[in-house]
């Protein structure tokens, strides 16, 4: 019985409700000339500068139009600069939120804009009030790149570190790589062999960080090339890598005393073109059969054709890439292959120069930041998540943020 | 004939491969110029030929075929064409075959695009696959074509809430208020499934996070293969199967084949190009189990010859 | 068929055969092939960068009537820079774009770098881990796991022995899985691009496909 | 001073290039820089186009081996650079070189495109020969290896299902196809995060040795 009591009142106020909803929604609507009812119009526009820009950004929020649910077309933006009028700037189609934000990205820093929201159905189009004036400004700092300047700090401040301690005479232990203990006695046996040694610096320009380590990797060879009196050809597919390659072996041969070793042509322009690239280097390798192919830096689907051909020859070879995608061919195909990081740590491993090797120890500090945040972080969001123990909240909240890159 | 042409170089392939078999078992190795014969003979001959090989649909393909299969008749299904003619070879006979399934068990169709180049394509699916093999359905009363509408994810959220604020007209500009398949359907919510067919950006993957969820209608996405490692994880949850580049697609026409005897002659595109995949494939996996027992071999007779 | 296509069919099925007839040994036609393709490719891509690069990016800046801008013209000389290489006596000034360029990619990629394949992949990892399914569970204790060990199989300044060396194996095992499974994703869509080549060549040239 | 001016030069411009993602007024340098770049890199085709000519002319000259195919790749060459420099259309001259008309494009179309997807397609043959070779059980890394392709290879193929399809419904996560999506989202994706986030952090460290000039071989400054 109470149950039904309830139940009654229930409808009375729903009731109410609904007599009180429609009769404000009456008293609004207003009618256009030519007998339509307008929607109406979206409310409580705010507008504000974007943070962290360089001015050239206003944020722009509004409520939805009371209308929103019933169906509209969307909402029209208006932007005025300084005192003048007011342009159409963007249209935004109804997505049934409560409210709604846009991003004007083509203001001009230093002015100032009113903004003004438009509702538009079937009925027509109706405007907000016009918003306050905003002006479009930039900041100094991007705070919100803090994260990445501490964790930058954190790791070149140990490899930095490092290296002074290393400067100050500290012994400090590199483990064997394999691929790159390998290198030298690679270059010996072309030396034996009496064949040149085939260096590829991948396909992309000097703008690739993966080529920058092939040329450092490359200063390294062909001094080890020029102490064997032996003999380096290089193929590339880019004019700039072709020039930088000609100093750096320049600068190794006048470096082990034997600059009248040194010729040009040792580096040689192939064409732009990937394939016609492979195409041409491929004929090299089976005409002149280097003892020893090097594949250092960039590839794309040339690594298996340049390492399967480079088998068939009986060539050693030795592959380095930071490209994932291309590392299982070289891992199947060549005898050593240097995986991503250890593709950017071969120059200084083979300088065999304390202070560089001193940066590869702070290389591993980073290394154990990144497992040690894992760790936290981890386990932060899995105790809060399975168990809602709030007091590791703030935890997880840290490493979030810590890692956020927007 | 062709079959003939089929039994001769199946029989060459295999004869080969087991003459290399035993060659490698004395513990040689197989020169490469032999593997490169090999594969291109297997694929060229699986493309001259239209070797098939049957396909069984795996778990995630055959939820979607089941689903299908047990909706009640009537069921309205919408699929939406959202590629370009680039990924057509991938995810085009997907629609088709989605097209054919619904049609079969008499439920009604609704079609449209978010893609511009979609269009064109649900063209060619109404004109060489739904008009010839379906001479019975009637445009309006089994199927609409709704057509492309520009506002990428906006459309979606604009239709979850209702068709006819999006599309005042169907394609050939019908009111949709007098297309009787629209009598009692007002958003997309109506829809009993969805099959978003592509693989770029609006696609699959904004119909499951704008119309799927909030809407709670199933999706059974159509997917090419570059993207549908991304979308995996949305199974089970969020979508109720999915098909994955031309092998789902391969899938799909196989159960449709096995299922139904009046699709046992029609087109059937992914099985086909499939065909000389396959092909290479049995080839390859079977170089390296020859070159893993060659190996063996070899091993076992260094270390006999050792004792 | 008009006679200039008929003639590019046959042009570019002799290529065809030309590049391949390469994977049974080296020989005169692979010889003519490559001459072509690297003549004309090196080519094509001057005239594309001149365009792209000197004409738009320079020239027409500069040139601009309305508002002619004045830095593209330090990319100018630093480029005039380089081509002091082709002079022995100021030679080395080319050094000054080089290291230009050394510098900026250098600078430039490591922040770069940091934030994209550092920081994001950290953050792919933090994730709850007993969250969905049991098979998700595990899933993502094996991610987790992996990433590790993965970790540590790349530290430098450790010898590979005891616990830390059964963690570096491990390390090196998930790199093989990973390895071993691109390896199998890929076969196929290498497949179709030769299957392209076949279709041509039995399809379009021969006209043998039915 | 011919080799500190240089290295001054890297520290400078990396520097300032690191820092300026940290502050937006500047943030935009980095495009800047690949302007820059660019124009950089078509000054050194000059140099890099002169030495493929003059390799060429070398070898036509001294008539090395194979000197007849150096005249087939210098007529190429400037035949190429002749049409699209000059902007040369059936119609005479067109208004840009992409244009459908052009006869570059048609030199793209009906030379560079057959080349290059058919050397591309040789991949299909040497993953084939590649696969061969490396799958095999040599030891534990290899064995994993081989494993994982085996799989990811069979998922692929209706063999994958014919084979696991009987594997009951609770464990169907042991049925191929099934595996192999698995092994591509979680054992997969752990190697390539390490793998991503070694590359990170070894490119900070490589950037931070060339700006703070102690590796600079390159510049072959290590004896003077």
């Amino acid at each position: 019985m109470i149950f039904g009591k309830s139940l009654y009142c229930s409808f009375i106020i729903i009731a109410c409700f609904f007599t009180v909803a429609t009769a404000q929604n009456e008293a609004v609507a207003t009618v256009d000339s030519v007998g339509q009812i307008l929607p109406q119009p979206p409310g409580n526009i705010i507008v504000a500068d974007h943070k962290y820009d360089n001015g050239g950004i206003i944020d722009i929020a509004w409520d939805r139009s009371p209308d929103d649910p019933l169906g509209i077309d969307g909402y029209n933006i208006y932007r005025a600069c300084g005192d003048g009028d007011f342009e159409i700037v963007a249209f935004v189609l109804p997505g049934g939120m409560e409210s709604y934000s846009f991003i004007d990205d083509k203001v001009e820093r230093g002015e100032s804009y009113r903004y003004k929201i438009s509702v538009i159905s079937s009925g027509g189009e109706s405007f907000s009030e016009s918003s306050v004036s905003v002006r479009g400004d930039w900041e100094f700092f991007d705070l919100d790149k803090l994260n990445i300047l501490i964790l930058g700090i954190i790791v070149c401040g140990s490899v930095i570190g490092f290296i002074f301690t290393a400067r100050a005479g500290r012994k400090l232990f590199i483990r064997k790589i394999s691929g790159l203990e390998a290198l030298e006695e690679a270059v010996g046996r072309a030396t034996e062999m009496g064949r040149p040694i085939l260096f590829i610096p991948g396909i992309l320009d000097m703008d690739d960080v993966q080529t920058l380590a092939a040329i450092t990797i490359l200063a390294r060879v062909s001094r080890i090339v020029a102490d064997y009196d032996s003999k380096i050809e290089m193929p590339v597919s880019r004019s700039l890598v072709m020039t930088t390659a000609r100093e750096t072996i320049k600068n190794s041969y006048l470096a082990a005393g034997r600059p009248d070793a040194y010729y040009d042509d040792m580096v040689h322009y192939v064409t732009d073109e990937q394939f016609g690239y492979v195409a041409a280097v491929n004929g090299i390798m089976v005409r002149d059969k280097p003892a020893t192919c090097l594949y250092l830096g960039a590839f794309f689907a040339e690594s298996l054709i340049l390492a399967e051909t480079g088998n068939y020859i009986g060539a050693i070879q030795i592959a380095g890439t930071a490209r994932p995608g291309q590392l299982p061919f070289f891992v199947a195909a060549c005898d050593y292959t240097l995986i991503g990081e250890e593709l950017f740590a071969a120059s200084a491993y083979l300088s065999g120069d304390p202070k560089q090797l001193g940066s590869l120890k702070g290389q591993d500090v980073g290394k154990f930041v990144a497992m040690a945040a894992m760790i936290i972080g981890t386990l932060a969001v899995t105790v809060v998540s399975a168990w809602q123990f709030k007091f590791f909240g703030w935890l997880s909240d840290l490493m979030y943020s810590m890692f956020s890159t927007n | 004939m062709t079959n003939i042409g089929v039994y001769i170089s199946l029989l060459l392939i295999f004869g080969g491969l087991l003459a290399i078999l035993i060659y490698s078992l004395k513990g040689r190795d197989v020169d490469r110029r032999i593997i490169f014969l090999f594969v291109l003979f297997s694929v060229a001959s699986a493309i001259i030929f239209h070797i098939e090989f049957e396909e069984s649909a795996t778990p995630i393909v055959k939820k979607v075929f089941e689903f299908v299969e047990n909706l009640p008749p009537e069921s309205k299904i919408l699929i939406s064409f959202d590629f370009d003619p680039a990924m057509k070879p991938e995810v085009h006979p997907m629609a088709n075959a989605f097209v054919r399934h619904a049609l079969v068990k008499g439920h009604k169709l609704y079609l449209m695009g978010l893609w511009p180049q979609g269009q064109a394509l649900m063209t060619e699916t109404i004109e060489y696959v739904l008009k010839p093999e379906f001479p019975n359905a009637v445009y309006g009363e089994d199927y609409v074509m709704l057509g492309y509408k520009a506002g990428n994810e906006g459309v979606l959220n604009v239709i979850i809430t209702d068709f006819r604020k999006m599309y005042s007209t169907d394609a050939h500009g019908t009111s949709l208020d007098s297309i009787p398949l629209f009598d009692d359907v007002k958003s997309a919510k109506d829809m009993d499934l969805i099959f978003p067919v592509g693989g770029g950006k609006p696609g699959p993957k904004e119909w499951i996070l704008f119309v799927g969820d909030p809407g709670n209608v199933p999706i059974a996405p159509g997917l090419a293969a570059v993207v549908a490692p991304l979308i995996y994880p949305y199974y089970p949850r969020q979508a109720i199967g999915l098909l994955g580049g031309v092998k789902g697609a391969a899938e799909y026409e196989s159960e449709l084949k096995k299922n139904y005897k009046e699709f046992e002659n029609v087109e059937t595109p992914a099985l086909q190009m499939m065909g000389p995949q396959t092909m290479a494939h049995i080839v390859i996996m079977a170089f390296i189990v020859i070159g893993n027992i060659g190996f063996f071999r070899a091993r076992r007779r260094k270390w006999q010859e050792g004792n | 068929m008009g006679f200039w296509e008929q003639f590019g069919i046959w042009l570019a099925a002799l290529f065809t055969i030309g590049i391949i007839s390469f994977l049974y040994k080296d020989n005169v036609l692979y010889k003519a092939c490559e001459a072509i393709f690297v003549g004309v490719s090196a080519g094509y891509w001057f005239v594309v960068y001149y365009w792209d690069m000197l004409y738009k990016k320079f020239y027409q800046q500069v040139t601009d009537p309305v508002n002619p801008e004045w830095y593209p013209w330090l990319g100018v000389i630093l480029g005039v820079l380089m081509l002091t290489r082709l002079s022995n006596k100021i030679g080395w000034l080319s050094r000054w774009p080089l290291a230009f360029v050394v510098g900026a990619t250098a600078g430039l990629y490591m922040m770069v770098y940091f934030v994209s394949n550092a920081i994001v992949q950290i953050q792919g990892t933090i994730v709850p881990l007993a969250e969905g399914t049991a098979g998700d569970i595990i899933a993502n204790i094996l991610v987790a796991a992996g990433t590790f060990c993965g970790l540590i199989y790349f530290f430098f300044s450790k010898e590979h022995r005891g616990a830390f060396g059964g963690a570096a194996k491990i390390g090196i095992w998930f790199l093989m899985i990973t390895f071993g499974a691109s390896f199998g994703y890929t076969v196929m869509s290498r497949m179709s691009l030769m299957i392209g080549r076949i279709d041509f060549l039995f399809g379009r040239w021969l006209e043998l496909i039915p | 001073m011919k080799r500190t001016i240089p290295v001054i030069i890297v520290s400078v411009v990396g520097t300032v290039l690191v820092l300026s993602v940290f502050f937006p007024p500047v943030q935009t340098m980095g495009e800047d820089f690949s302007l820059f770049f660019d124009i950089i890199a078509v000054f050194a085709f000059f140099l890099g186009g002169g030495n493929l000519v003059r390799i060429h002319l070398v070898k036509i000259y001294r008539k090395r081996p194979d000197w007849g195919f150096s005249v087939v790749t210098l007529v190429g060459f400037f035949v190429t650079l002749l049409v699209g420099l000059g902007k040369l259309s059936v119609t005479g001259v067109t208004a840009s070189v992409t244009a459908p008309d052009s006869f570059l494009q048609t030199i793209f179309v009906n030379i560079i495109t057959p080349l290059s997807s058919t050397m591309y397609a040789l991949l299909a043959f040497y993953v084939a020969s590649a696969s061969y070779r490396a799958f095999r059980a040599k030891n534990r890394e290899a064995t994993i290896l081989l494993i994982a392709a085996f799989i990811i290879l069979l998922g692929r193929t209706p063999l994958g299902m014919k084979l696991t399809g009987w594997i009951p419904e609770w464990l169907s996560i042991l049925q191929i196809p099934n595996l192999a999506v698995w092994i591509m989202n979680a054992p997969n994706l752990a190697g390539q995060r390490a793998i991503l986030i070694g590359v990170g952090l070894g490119v900070v460290a490589m950037s931070l040795r060339l700006i703070l000039g102690m590796d600079r071989t390159y510049l072959g400054s290590d004896n003077d």
